[in-house]
C-alpha cells in the first residue's frame, strides 16, 4: 500500500491540529471575566489572585502565553486542571479509555445495524418493505442522540426497568484495573462477571449514541448501494449465478462502501462529539462528561486539554477512514 | 419514460413529490403559528399561576378547559408556551441556518472557483473546524457569549457553516467545469460575473436542500443548549427550555416533556423530509 | 396527575410482562451484599484536599469529606457541637490564647497516633496564604504561635474572632496526616488520600464514584456498613432514576414532586427537614437598587409564603433574615410584610409603575438549587405586577463567585447562603460587611454598625448586637431573604437515616432498621 | 438443427405510475443451437430488452405481459420452475457491452473468474486460478498469471473485453448473448475481439445472439438475422437472403445506410423520417388492437 499517501495524509494533519491549538487557545483567552477571580472563590484577597494568576502564568502578555503553552505542549504537558488540581495529561488520560470503549463500541452497533438495514432494505429494493426501512430510517435520523438517551432511560430504565442507567459497571463487583479499559481487560483477565456488567451499562449509552450514526450510514449506504445495484456488473453478476442476496455482499457492497464511507465518515466524529451530552446524561465516567464539569467551572486548562483530545480523537478517525477508503478502492491506491 | 417530467417546472415537481409536501405543510404550519401567535395562543406565556400549577391537559378528570394542553411547575400555560416557543424555534433556525450559508456558500464558492490558494486556505480551515467536537464548542462558545438567543445563532453559525462550505465549494468545481462557464469567459465577462451570475444560480437547488438541513439542525443545536442550561435565558419559551423544564417532573407529568420532544421530532422530521423532497426532484442520479 | 401516574406505570406493568423481561434491576434484587451503602450523591467530588480551592467551601461536599477526614470539632444533626479530634477547647479569660487538647487513642488510617504537632501542622498550613484555604486569612490567621506539648496545644490570639472554634467543625476544619501528605505531595495526596475518619478511599474514579471501606481502627467505633460508595449523579433526573431502580440506596437534591411521589413508594421512605441554607437575593448598591423605595418594594412584593407552599410544595421555611430558626442570632420579631399594595405605593413614591416600570437585571443559578431558576421565575413575575421588570440572566455558580469576588453581580443576584455553624458572623456578618470578600451591599452606615460586633467579646452583648443589625437590614432591604431550604432525602425504608441540620448525609450515622 | 432457445408471442411492458409502456411486442424468435444470431436494430428498439429478457435480469418494473420463453435443449429442464432462477440460469451467459463498467472495480480479475468458477463447480481455490488462467490463455491474453493479479483498471479497453469473454465462456453456456461487446472498442480491437468469439464459438459449439446495430458485422460473423424496430421483429431470415432480398422497407433502408467503399458517401440515405414515424404509427396501432 502507499506508505506516501499515509504519509502526505499525515502530515495533512499536523497544520490541522497547529489549527486547533492556535484556535482553542485564542478562544478561551477572549472569554469575558476572570478564570483566576472564579476559581479562587469567595474570600481570596488582591494577593491572592495575583499569586495564583502568576501560578497560572495568566500574569504575562497573550503572545507571551501562548508561546509558553505551545512550549509546555511539545513536552506533552498540558498544564494543572484549575478545578481538579491535578494534571490535565493524566487526567485525560485516566478518563480516555472510558470514551473510547465506548465509542467504539457504538461505532460497531452503529455500522452493523447500518449494515443490516441497508442489505436489507437494497434486497427489498422496489417493494414495501423497502419503505418501511425508509420510514424507519428517516424518524430515527430526526431525533438526535441525547433525546434516545432519555427516550431509552424513560423506557428501559424507569418504566421497565431492564437496563442500568448510571455509570460504567455495578459498583458492588470489585474490579482493579490496570489500563480502565474495562471492557478489554476484563475479557483478557477472564472476569466475565466484570465483563457482563461493563457490556449492560454500555448498552443504552452506546445506543443513543449508534442510532443516528446508524440511520445516516444506513440511507447513505442504502443509496449508494442502489446506484451500485444499476451498474452493469452487478447485472452480470447475477447472470452468472450470484444469488439476489449474493450479489449485494459479495458484489456491490464493498463498491457502494466507497462513497458511503465518504459521505458519511464525518458522522463518525459526530458520534464522538455525541459523548459530550450521552456520558452526561449516563453518568458515563469519560471524557465528554468531565468535558461539561470543565466548562461549567471555567476549568481553562482542561477545557484547553479536552478540547485538543477531541481534536485529536477526530483527526486520527479521518485518517483511519481515508485509509480505510483506500483500503476498500484499489484504484486509489494506484493513483 | 421517466425524462418527460423532468421537462415539467421544477416547482410542479417538488409539489408531487410527496416527502416535499409533507415537510412544506409541517414547515408552513410552523410559519403560520410562529407569525400568529399572539392571536393563537389562549394565555400569555409568561402569566404565572402558582395556584394553578401542573394541571393535567383539558380532556383529563382534573383538567381544565381554558388550558388545553395544562400547566407547568409555575402555573403557566403548555400550549401557549408551545406556540410561542415555536416562534424562538422558527427564527434561531431561519436565522441560524441563512447566515451560516451566507458565510459557508461563500466562502465554499470562492474555494471552489478560485481554486489554488484560496482554495487551500479556506479547505484548512474547513479540516481545523471539522476537527472540533460541534457539541463541546458550541457549549463552550455559548459560556463565552453569554446565554442568549443571539449567543445560540452565533454558535451555530460560526460551527455550521462548514456543512455549507464543503458542499459548496465541491459543487462549484463541478459547475466551473461546465461549458456555460467557458462560453462566459469567452464571450468577456469577469470571472467574479460568472461566478455570481452564472454559477449562483446553478447552485441554488443545493443550497436549498441544505438550508432545509440546517433548519432542523439548529433547532436541535437549539434543543442541546437549552439541556445543558445555556440556551435562550429569561423567561422565554423555547422547545429546549421546555425540555429541560419538563424532564424534571417526567414522572408526574410526562405531557410536560413529551409535547416539546414532540414538537422538536416533528420539525426536524418534516424539514429533513422536505431537503430530501427537493433533492429528490433536482438530483438526477437518484432519480431513476 | 394521579391518574397519569397510575396509567404510566400500567403501561409500563404490561410492557414487561408482555415482552416477559425480567425486572433485574427492582429494589429487593440488588444490594444482596447487605455490607454496602450506596449513595447517589448531586456533586462530583473534584479533590481530596478539603481544606484549599475553591471547592473546599462548597457545602455540598462535606458529606463525603466527613466520611474520610476529621474535623478538629463535630457537630450533632441538631447543630449543636461535640467533642472530634479534639475533646477540648477554649479561650482564656480575657481572650488572648487559645487550648486545646487532642483526643486520645485517634490515629490516621495507616495506624500512627494524630499528635498535637499533626494539629499544629494543620492549623498553620490553613493559616498561610500560600495554601490557598479560602479563609485562611480570615479565619485561621487569627491565632498564631502555635504550640504542641504532648497532647495539648496552645496559641496567641492575633485577631479575636468569636466564631474561630465554630470553624473548626465548619468548612475547611478539617486534619490531613502531615505525614502522608508531606512525603506525597499535593498531587500525590489526591492519588492517595489519607484522613483519620471512620472511612478510608478505597478507590475513586473522578466525576463516578468513590469506594470507602471502614477504617478499623476508628477512634468512634464500628459503622454499620463496611462498605461505602458515593456515586457522583449531578443529574437529579438520573438521582431518582437510581434510587427507584435500586441501584442506589439513598439520595438526596431531588424535585420536590419526585420526593412526594418516591416517598410513597413500598420500599423507599423519605425525610425531608430544614437545612442550614437560606435561599435569598442579594442586592447590589447600583443603579435603581440606591433607591430605598425600589428595594423596599422589591421586598414587600414577594410572596414568601406562596412560593413555599405551592412552589416549593410546602418544603420549605419562609424567612425575613439571614438567620434560620436554628441560629443563635434568630429573631421572630424581625418581619417583612408580603403587601404588594405598599410595593406599588413605595414605587409610585418614585414615580415608577406597572406603566412604567424600573428595569434592572437578576442573576440566578439554573439547578444548582431546587427549583432556583422557577423561584426566581416567580418572584419575577410578583414583581412585575407591581411595576418591577426584572430580566433574568442564568450564570454558573463559578461565575458567580467570580461576580461577587470582583464585586459586580447584578442589581439582583440569587444564591444560597450556607451557614451550618449557625453562627451570626457568618451568615449576615460574612453576607453584609461591606470589607468581606463575600458581601455585595456595602454601605458605610451598615458597615459602622457590624464593625464593632467583630472584637465582641461578650457572647450575649454580640448576638443582640447582630440582632439589632437584622433589624436594621430588614428595614432598609438592603438584602431579600426568601426562605430556608428544605433537603429532601429519599432512601431504602430498611435504613434508619438520620437527616443533619447542617445536610450532611453521613453514611456513618446511618444503619439498617432491625 | 435443434432450437436452443424458443421465444414465442413475447410482449413486455414497463410499468409507470400512470400507465404501462410497451417495450416488446409480440417477438417470435427461434435460436438454432450453434448459430450466430444478429440481432439488429436502433437504439430504443427493443433489442436489449429482449437480451435482459432471455438472461432474466429486468429491471423491476419491466413485466411480461404475454408469451413464452423456452430452452428445448437446457440441461436438468426440471428446475426451470424452481424458485431461484440464478440457480439454473449460468447456461445462458452475456458478453457485455462496455468493459469499462462491467468489471467490478474493487476485486483483481483472479479473483473476479474463481468466484464465477466455484459458484459453478466444486474444487478448490488454488484449482480455480489455475483454471482461471488457461480461460485467459484461451482468449489470447498474452501474460495471464499477471492479469488475474490485476485489478480492472490496470487493464486496457481491449483486455477487459477478453477477460470479460473469458468469463462468459468460463461456466460453459449453451447460449450466450453478446449485447453489443464491440461498440465501446477501438477499431483495431473490434476486429480481434470479432474474430475471438467467432473462434471461440466454433471451438465450443455456443449459441450465440449477437446485438448490435452495425449490419456490417452481423454480414460478417452471423448465420441469421433478426430486424428490430418498435419492439417488434421486422424481418427473419438468414444473412445472405435478408441482406440479398430485403422484404421489408426498414430493412432495405437500413441496408441503403451502410457505408460502402464502392458506394459514394452522399448517396448515403439515412432512415427517412416518414419510415420512421409509420413504424411508430403501426406500433401503436397494434397496442390499440391488443387493449380492444
Amino acid at each position: 500500500m502507499s506508505s506516501s499517501y499515509l504519509l502526505n495524509r499525515l502530515l495533512l494533519a499536523v497544520p490541522t491540529l497547529a489549527g486547533a491549538v492556535t484556535i482553542t487557545f485564542v478562544l478561551l483567552r477572549v472569554v469575558p471575566g476572570d478564570p483566576i477571580a472564579m476559581m479562587t472563590g469567595p474570600g481570596a484577597t488582591e494577593a491572592d489572585i495575583a499569586l495564583l494568576r502568576a501560578h497560572y502564568g495568566l500574569d504575562h502578555s497573550l503572545l507571551r502565553q501562548f508561546v509558553i503553552y505551545l512550549g509546555q505542549l511539545m513536552t506533552g504537558d498540558l498544564g494543572t486542571s484549575i478545578s481538579l488540581r491535578q494534571n490535565v495529561g493524566e487526567l485525560i488520560v485516566g478518563r480516555l479509555p472510558v470514551t473510547i470503549e465506548l465509542v467504539l463500541f457504538a461505532m460497531l452497533t452503529a455500522v452493523s445495524l447500518a449494515l443490516a438495514l441497508a442489505l436489507k432494505g437494497t434486497f427489498w429494493r422496489g417493494r414495501w418493505p423497502e419503505r418501511i426501512v425508509d420510514g424507519f430510517i428517516g424518524i430515527v435520523v430526526a431525533i438526535p442522540d441525547f433525546l434516545w438517551a432519555l427516550s431509552l432511560i424513560l423506557i428501559l430504565g424507569v418504566a421497565i426497568p431492564v437496563m442500568p442507567i448510571f455509570g460504567r459497571m455495578d459498583l458492588t463487583i470489585s474490579f482493579d484495573s490496570w489500563t480502565n479499559f474495562y471492557l478489554i481487560e476484563s475479557l483478557l483477565r477472564g472476569q466475565l462477571e466484570v465483563t457482563r456488567s461493563v457490556l449492560h451499562h454500555m448498552v443504552l449509552p452506546a445506543v443513543s449514541l449508534a442510532l443516528p450514526l446508524m440511520a445516516i450510514t444506513a440511507r447513505v449506504l442504502k443509496s449508494c448501494l442502489n446506484a451500485e445495484m444499476n451498474r452493469e456488473y452487478v447485472t452480470l453478476a447475477r447472470t452468472r449465478g450470484f444469488g439476489r442476496l449474493r450479489v449485494i455482499y459479495s458484489q456491490a457492497l464493498r463498491n457502494a462502501l466507497v462513497p458511503a464511507t465518504a459521505l458519511s465518515g464525518v458522522q463518525f466524529t459526530f458520534l464522538i462529539g455525541g459523548t459530550v451530552l450521552v456520558e452526561r446524561i449516563f453518568g458515563y465516567p469519560g471524557i465528554g462528561n468531565m468535558a461539561i464539569d470543565a466548562v461549567i467551572n471555567r476549568d481553562l486548562p482542561l477545557i484547553q486539554g479536552l478540547v485538543l483530545t477531541f481534536a485529536v480523537l477526530f483527526i486520527a478517525v479521518n485518517l483511519l477512514i481515508d485509509l480505510f477508503i483506500t483500503f476498500l478502492d484499489p484504484r486509489l491506491r494506484h493513483d | 419514460m421517466i425524462e418527460g417530467r423532468a421537462d415539467l417546472p421544477i416547482t410542479y415537481r417538488i409539489l408531487h413529490e410527496p416527502r416535499a409536501v409533507f415537510g412544506l405543510g409541517i414547515l408552513g404550519l410552523m410559519i403560520a403559528v410562529a407569525l400568529m401567535a399572539p392571536w393563537l395562543a389562549p394565555h400569555d406565556p409568561l402569566e404565572q399561576d402558582l395556584l394553578a400549577s401542573f394541571l393535567p391537559p383539558s380532556w383529563q378528570e382534573s383538567g381544565d378547559p381554558a388550558f388545553l394542553l395544562g400547566t407547568d411547575t409555575l402555573g403557566r400555560d403548555v400550549a401557549s408556551r408551545l406556540i410561542y416557543g415555536t416562534r424562538t424555534a422558527l427564527i434561531v433556525a431561519l436565522v441560524a441556518a441563512t447566515l451560516a450559508a451566507l458565510l459557508g456558500t461563500t466562502l465554499g464558492m470562492l474555494a471552489g472557483f478560485y481554486g489554488g490558494k484560496t482554495d487551500m486556505l479556506i479547505s484548512r480551515a474547513v479540516d481545523i473546524w471539522m476537527s472540533f467536537p460541534a457539541v463541546l464548542l458550541s457549549i463552550v462558545l455559548v459560556a463565552v457569549i453569554g446565554a442568549g438567543l443571539h449567543a445560540v445563532i452565533i454558535a451555530i453559525v460560526i460551527i455550521d457553516w462548514t456543512r455549507f462550505c464543503r458542499v459548496i465549494r465541491a459543487e462549484t468545481m463541478v459547475q466551473k467545469e461546465r461549458d456555460y462557464v467557458a462560453s462566459g469567459i469567452t464571450i468577456g465577462l469577469t470571472r467574479f460575473r460568472i461566478l455570481i451570475q452564472e454559477v449562483l444560480p446553478n447552485l441554488m437547488p443545493l443550497l436549498i436542500v441544505l438550508l432545509t438541513l440546517e433548519m432542523g439542525i439548529a433547532i436541535v443545536v437549539e434543543t442541546i443548549l437549552s439541556f445543558v442550561g445555556l440556551s435562550v435565558a429569561s423567561d422565554t419559551p423555547t422547545w429546549g427550555n421546555l425540555i429541560q423544564e419538563g424532564r424534571q417532573y417526567i414522572h408526574q407529568v410526562p405531557w410536560l416533556l413529551g409535547l416539546p420532544v414532540a414538537c422538536v421530532v416533528l420539525s426536524v422530521l418534516s424539514l429533513n423530509a422536505l431537503g430530501d423532497g427537493i433533492k429528490e426532484v433536482i438530483d438526477p442520479e437518484t432519480r431513476q | 396527575m394521579v391518574m397519569n401516574r397510575r396509567s404510566f406505570l400500567q403501561v409500563a406493568g404490561t410492557a414487561s410482562l408482555a415482552g416477559g423481561l425480567p425486572l433485574a434491576f427492582s429494589p429487593s434484587q440488588v444490594q444482596a451484599a447487605g455490607d454496602t451503602l450506596t449513595i447517589a450523591y448531586n456533586v462530583s467530588l473534584p479533590s481530596w484536599d478539603p481544606t484549599t480551592g475553591l471547592s473546599s467551601v462548597n457545602p455540598g461536599l462535606q458529606s463525603i469529606w466527613k466520611s474520610v477526614f476529621d474535623q478538629y470539632i463535630d457537630q450533632n444533626p441538631d447543630l449543636s457541637f461535640k467533642p472530634g479530634v479534639l475533646t477540648e477547647w477554649g479561650w482564656n479569660a480575657d481572650k488572648t490564647r487559645v487550648h486545646m487538647k487532642v483526643r486520645d487513642g485517634a490515629t490516621w488510617q495507616d495506624g500512627k497516633p494524630i499528635t498535637g504537632e499533626d494539629i499544629v501542622w494543620n492549623l498553620n498550613r490553613a493559616a498561610n496564604p500560600d495554601s490557598g484555604n479560602p479563609v485562611g486569612g480570615l479565619i485561621w490567621g487569627s491565632v498564631g504561635n502555635l504550640k504542641a506539648n504532648g497532647n495539648e496545644v496552645t496559641g496567641d490570639v492575633n485577631a479575636y474572632v468569636a466564631d474561630f472554634f465554630k470553624w473548626m467543625a465548619f468548612l475547611t476544619g478539617y486534619i490531613l496526616p502531615p505525614h502522608h501528605y508531606e512525603k506525597v505531595g499535593a498531587e500525590g495526596f489526591e492519588k492517595d488520600p489519607m484522613g483519620s475518619g471512620p472511612y478510608r478511599v478505597v478507590e475513586f474514579v473522578r466525576g463516578s464514584f468513590v469506594r470507602l471501606e471502614a477504617y478499623d481502627g476508628y477512634w468512634g467505633g464500628k459503622p454499620a456498613f463496611r462498605n461505602v460508595i458515593f456515586k457522583f449523579v449531578t443529574d437529579a433526573t438520573s438521582r431518582v432514576a437510581e434510587v427507584e431502580s435500586g441501584a442506589s440506596d439513598i439520595t438526596l437534591a431531588i424535585p420536590f414532586e419526585e420526593y412526594d411521589r418516591l416517598k410513597a413508594k413500598p420500599g423507599l421512605a423519605g425525610v425531608a427537614t430544614p437545612v442550614s441554607d437560606i435561599a435569598m437575593i442579594f442586592f447590589n448598591d447600583t443603579g435603581p437598587m440606591e433607591d430605598a423605595n425600589v428595594r423596599k418594594a422589591a421586598a414587600h412584593a414577594v410572596d414568601k409564603d406562596t412560593i413555599v407552599n405551592r412552589l416549593l410544595r410546602g418544603y420549605g421555611v419562609p424567612l425575613h433574615t439571614l438567620q434560620a430558626p436554628e441560629y443563635a442570632a434568630f429573631d421572630p420579631t424581625t418581619t417583612v410584610e408580603y403587601n404588594p399594595d405598599l410595593a406599588r405605593s413605595l414605587l409610585a413614591a418614585s414615580g415608577y409603575s406597572t406603566d412604567n416600570p424600573v428595569r434592572f437585571t437578576i442573576q440566578t443559578t439554573r439547578g444548582y438549587l431546587p427549583k432556583d431558576y422557577e423561584v426566581i421565575q416567580a418572584v419575577v413575575a410578583m414583581w412585575r405586577k407591581v411595576g418591577i421588570e426584572a430580566e433574568i440572566e442564568v450564570y454558573e455558580v463559578a461565575k458567580h463567585y467570580e461576580l461577587r469576588a470582583t464585586d459586580t453581580l447584578a442589581p439582583a443576584a440569587f444564591y444560597n447562603w450556607g451557614d451550618s455553624i449557625g453562627d451570626p458572623n457568618d451568615s449576615t456578618g460574612f453576607a453584609m460587611f461591606g470589607p468581606s470578600p463575600h458581601s455585595t451591599w456595602d454601605t458605610d452606615d451598615l458597615d459602622a454598625m457590624i464593625g464593632p460586633l467583630w472584637g465582641e467579646k461578650d457572647e450575649a452583648k454580640r448576638i443582640a448586637g447582630w440582632k439589632a443589625v437584622d433589624k436594621y437590614i430588614a428595614k432598609n432591604a438592603y438584602v431579600l431573604p426568601l426562605y430556608q431550604q428544605v433537603q429532601p432525602v429519599i432512601y431504602r425504608s430498611n435504613l434508619d437515616f438520620t437527616p443533619h441540620v447542617a445536610n450532611y448525609v453521613l453514611p456513618f450515622t446511618t444503619k439498617p432498621k432491625d | 438443427m435443434s432450437s436452443a432457445l424458443v421465444i414465442k408471442n413475447l410482449h413486455l411492458t414497463i410499468d409507470n405510475p400512470k400507465d404501462a409502456v410497451p417495450i416488446l411486442r409480440g417477438i417470435n424468435l427461434d435460436l438454432r443451437a450453434g448459430e450466430i444470431h444478429g440481432l439488429v436494430g436502433e437504439s430504443g428498439a427493443g433489442k436489449s430488452m429482449l437480451g435482459r429478457v432471455i438472461l432474466e435480469i429486468l429491471p423491476p418494473r419491466a413485466k411480461i405481459t404475454e408469451g413464452s420463453i423456452d430452452y428445448p435443449t437446457r440441461p436438468l429442464p426440471g428446475k426451470t420452475k424452481g424458485r431461484s432462477a440464478a440457480r439454473h440460469r449460468p447456461h445462458i451467459s452475456l458478453i457485455p457491452q462496455d468493459p469499462m463498467t462491467s468489471l467490478n472495480p474493487v476485486k483483481k480479475i483472479g479473483k473476479q473468474m474463481s468466484e464465477i468458477l466455484r459458484l459453478n463447480q466444486t474444487g478448490r481455490a488454488r484449482n480455480m486460478l489455475d483454471q482461471a488462467e488457461s480461460l485467459l490463455r484461451e482468449v489470447k491474453i498474452k501474460n495471464p498469471a499477471r492479469v488475474l493479479q490485476q485489478y480492472p483498471h490496470q487493464l486496457s479497453g481491449g483486455m477487459r473485453q477478453r477477460a470479460l469473454i473469458a468469463m462468459a465462456f468460463s461456466t460453459k453456456p449453451q447460449i450466450i448473448i453478446a449485447d453489443e461487446p464491440t461498440t465501446a472498442l477501438d477499431v483495431s480491437v473490434q476486429r480481434q475481439v470479432l474474430c475471438l468469439i467467432q473462434d471461440l464459438q466454433k471451438q465450443h459449439g455456443t449459441t450465440i445472439l449477437f446485438i448490435t446495430h452495425d449490419l456490417g458485422v452481423v454480414a460478417k460473423i452471423c448465420n441469421r438475422v433478426s430486424l428490430m424496430h418498435s419492439g417488434m421483429i421486422l424481418e427473419q431470415g438468414n444473412v445472405a437472403e435478408v441482406f440479398c432480398t430485403p422484404t421489408h422497407a426498414y430493412t432495405r433502408s437500413l441496408l441503403a445506410a451502410i457505408p460502402r467503399y464502392d458506394r459514394p458517401l452522399r448517396e448515403l440515405t439515412p432512415v427517412a423520417e416518414s419510415l420512421q414515424l409509420q413504424l411508430q404509427r403501426e406500433a401503436r396501432a397494434y397496442d390499440h388492437q391488443r387493449r380492444n
